[in-house]
């Protein structure tokens, strides 16, 4: 059975801030439809620089949709310094945690933030480094053992 | 809340006469079946008994049922019986889309040295039959083909597949789990040499099975222990379970027609009103051939999960993909191997009924389902209204 | 007629408490636990309730917890498992008084190419360790001993077994089937394993059993299929079964001082007023380390069915040999490997108690025992009054 929280769950059942951000000031998008999993992720940013709008669309599992409807919310009022410290862990801890086998469904929406925020900047993307494991939206297996740290 | 349960192929509820059946055999005839005393040969008696009802139902005799403890157990023990009794065979056949009890003994013995051969099925889950054919050899020790597909409800063609198995000398095995009970079944006039059936996918109760072994098939016990089941199954018997087992398979006897006219027509309109009613979605399998309980249907660009979860809201239970792998984040092995497309795959549900559903069940479904794949399709990056059109 | 049950050994009664704590789980609670919905959630929570009972009565933890469909199963998993961790070893160790769950996996064993020793016993039943500590070597990849015997009731030094086991780095399993529940086991505090256990032995039901695997120890399923059991186990758990173990091995704690004390002193006063009105009659094995519940009696000159036969007349329930090995004619392995004289070994009964039996049901024995014995020696050519004398 799912042992999702309360928190989880309202996520799921009334996520926050769906959709597309139309003038978007940067765009991530990671994951296919061949891997069962894909969010994209859009934010705008107000004129202190501070994000002061988030929308995302998944497909996903239930985790993964309630991981990017928080991620959202947590975005907003933060400068993009502060949002490029949030771990897929403080994902997890603001939805009063994440069964073990879903860790990785929030991974994701931290990826697509990254994504967004290096298209914000103008950035090129960075090289993946390590080998792709999970066809998946791409994990590597750095980033595995990355994810694994930070769960502790 | 009012659970309306469409998951029948993962498990059923115990029926009332079953339960009834067992009852005295836990506190107040608890014999062991193999004592002596009259106080036990009340427990020997009401396990024949089971015995020949089970029998009954599958047009076997009684000495050909052997009682095991669930359907993987039986799939294990015909595999590794036909292995033992044919040390110098060093192949098996089985298909692509058998249950894990299947499945995975065949990863074992591939392990161990055996070359498994699976037989692969078209983009309707329909086997191919040449090929199939094409690789029986003298070296095969085997050849496990389900009886009734459990995620997708196809039926295959089992009589005609044993006959030519048979022609070659060759043991053959049909893990049947999913079709007793469901449609008829004759042993004696197939070629069958051993059939699995699980107690607790036809209204008995979890952790009994049997395995039917033809006359004169080699046999060696999978279970090892005392003189059980003829020598053929060591543990002492489950008296209360087998004697409800034996009730569940008079009761399927009793319900064989219902279950192809009453429950097979809720289907059919639980099937034909969702695909009227939600673009982009499909049926996984061969409509011609196929359980009358059973249908999977893809719905593209949603992800199974969170439809499962929705429907959970409200109290309608089914699954996606079969229960076993549920909670692997993998799309079926069954899907795959039809070759749906991702799309569809991970958005494919499974509806399961049973003599038990009713009309007004299917009603809820058909109300709460399509707006629940419309929020979902909303969410997804994939989807615009523009790709979706009803199937017609 | 009144039912005088002393065979509990052979098999117990469900205890009220454990069929009420099953029966939500037939027709209410069916849900699988593997799906992914709230209603099938309420299963996967009894049967996690359930392991922690088991684990607590062990004194191990939850993880360590498979459940098995009885002890046979737990007894060839543990074997077999080992024999596939250890794949270069051929030798394993078990002793001569073993179930046939244990003895005749090594009996199949030495047929696939395996060398088997079977440590004897003494006369009283004891086993030799110096035998089994001198037969340990670099090729054994399994120790299996049970921690108490089935007809005599006879308590081996598990403790001591284990540690030298493991100190030569070889894995260790025993057969607790009918210590568990009778005895305190405490298996953190020793170097065991693995240990089987079967729900029918201690008031739980048929069809269920355990196998503990201590942390770390090297596993490979013996049922393979689904994921359930944390991947060590196929097929769909048996929850009404488990939630019924689980309590009762609640219950065994509970009792355990009362078996240990008002069991205990019936069968001993059974015991000493047997051997006082019958002579020619003695105690099969050890009595300073035996079961509390358990006694073994031979009666010189008459055969056991006999005696069973006309007991069965008065509703007394009790064995000769065990029950999986009556329905032979041969005298029991275990006795034989004591080497009971054929005069006392086919003359043997025994006797198991439970919590349940009352000082009636012993009065009933002492007072209709002596005259059936009597009888039957009158019959008997072998008897002569002048041979019989009282035990002193
Ligand atoms: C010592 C011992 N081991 C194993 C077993 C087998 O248990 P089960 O009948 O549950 O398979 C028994 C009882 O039959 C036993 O007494
Ligand atoms: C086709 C098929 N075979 C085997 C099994 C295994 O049965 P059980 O869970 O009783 O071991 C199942 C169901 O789980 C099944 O659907
Ligand atoms: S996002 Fe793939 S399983 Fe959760
Ligand atoms: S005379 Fe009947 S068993 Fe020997």
């Amino acid at each position: 059975m799912w042992e999702y929280t309360d928190k989880v769950k309202d996520h799921f059942l009334n996520p926050r801030n769906v959709g597309v951000i139309d003038d978007a000031d940067g765009t991530g998008e990671v994951g296919s439809l061949a891997c069962g999993d894909a969010l994209k992720l859009t934010f705008k940013l107000d004129d202190n620089g501070k994000i002061n709008d988030a929308k995302f669309q998944t497909f996903g599992c239930a985790s993964a949709i309630a991981s990017s409807s928080a991620l959202t919310e947590m975005l907003k009022g933060m400068t993009l310094e502060e949002a490029e410290k949030i771990t897929n862990d403080d994902i997890a801890a603001y939805l009063g945690g994440l069964p073990k086998e879903k860790m990785h469904c929030s991974v994701m929406g931290r990826d697509a933030l990254e994504k967004a925020i290096v298209c914000y900047r103008g950035e090129p993307e960075k090289k993946i480094e390590g080998e792709i494991v999970c066809e998946c939206f791409g994990v590597t297996d750095l980033e595995i053992e990355r994810v694994i740290k930070e769960n502790g | 809340m009012n659970i309306i349960y469409l998951d029948n192929n993962a498990t059923t509820q115990v029926a009332p006469e079953v339960l009834e059946e067992m009852l005295p055999y836990f506190s107040e005839f608890y014999g062991n079946p193999s004592s002596m005393y009259n106080f036990a040969g009340q427990t020997a008696h009401k396990l024949e008994e089971a015995r020949s009802k089970v029998a009954s139902l599958l047009g076997a005799s009684s000495e050909e049922i052997v009682f095991t403890s669930c359907g993987t157990e039986s799939d294990n023990t015909a595999i590794q019986t036909a292995i033992l009794s044919n040390p110098d065979k060093k192949h098996i056949i089985t298909t692509r889309v058998e249950h894990p009890a299947v499945k995975n003994m065949g990863e074992y013995l591939s392990g161990k040295g055996y070359r498994v051969t699976s037989v692969p099925v078209d983009s309707k889950g329909r086997l191919d039959l040449d090929y199939l054919y094409k690789n029986l050899s003298d070296d095969t020790a085997i050849v496990s083909v389900m009886w009734a597909n459990n995620e997708t409800g196809v039926i295959f063609p089992i009589e005609e597949i044993a006959q030519a198995v048979k022609e070659k000398g060759i043991v053959f095995h049909t893990d049947a789990v999913q079709a007793v009970g469901k449609i008829p079944i004759d042993v004696s006039s197939t070629s069958v040499d051993m059939l699995s059936i699980s107690g607790h996918k036809l209204h008995g109760p979890k952790g009994i099975g049997v395995l039917y072994v033809r006359k004169g098939t080699k046999f060696f016990p999978f279970m090892i222990g005392g003189h059980q089941e003829g020598g053929r199954r060591g543990g002492t018997e489950n008296v209360a379970s087998i004697a409800g087992l034996g009730k569940a398979c008079e009761l399927a006897a009793a319900h064989m027609e219902e279950e192809n006219t009453r429950v097979k027509a809720l289907r059919d309109r639980l099937e034909s009103e969702l695909l009227k009613r939600i673009p982009n979605a499909k049926i996984n399998g061969d409509t011609d051939n196929r359980l009358p309980n059973t249908t999977s249907i893809g719905f593209d660009y949603v992800e199974g999960e969170s439809i499962l979860l929705m429907m959970n809201e409200l109290g309608i239970c089914a699954s996606s993909g079969s229960a076993c792998t549920s909670g692997s984040l993998e799309p079926s092995h069954v899907l795959r191997a039809m070759g749906v497309p991702f799309t569809a795959a991970h958005g494919s549900i499974r509806f399961s009924l049973s003599v038990y559903n009713t009309e007004k069940d299917i009603d809820v479904v058909i109300e709460k389902l399509p707006p629940i794949i419309q929020r979902l399709r909303e969410m997804s990056p994939f989807c615009e209204a523009g790709n979706l059109k009803l199937e017609t």
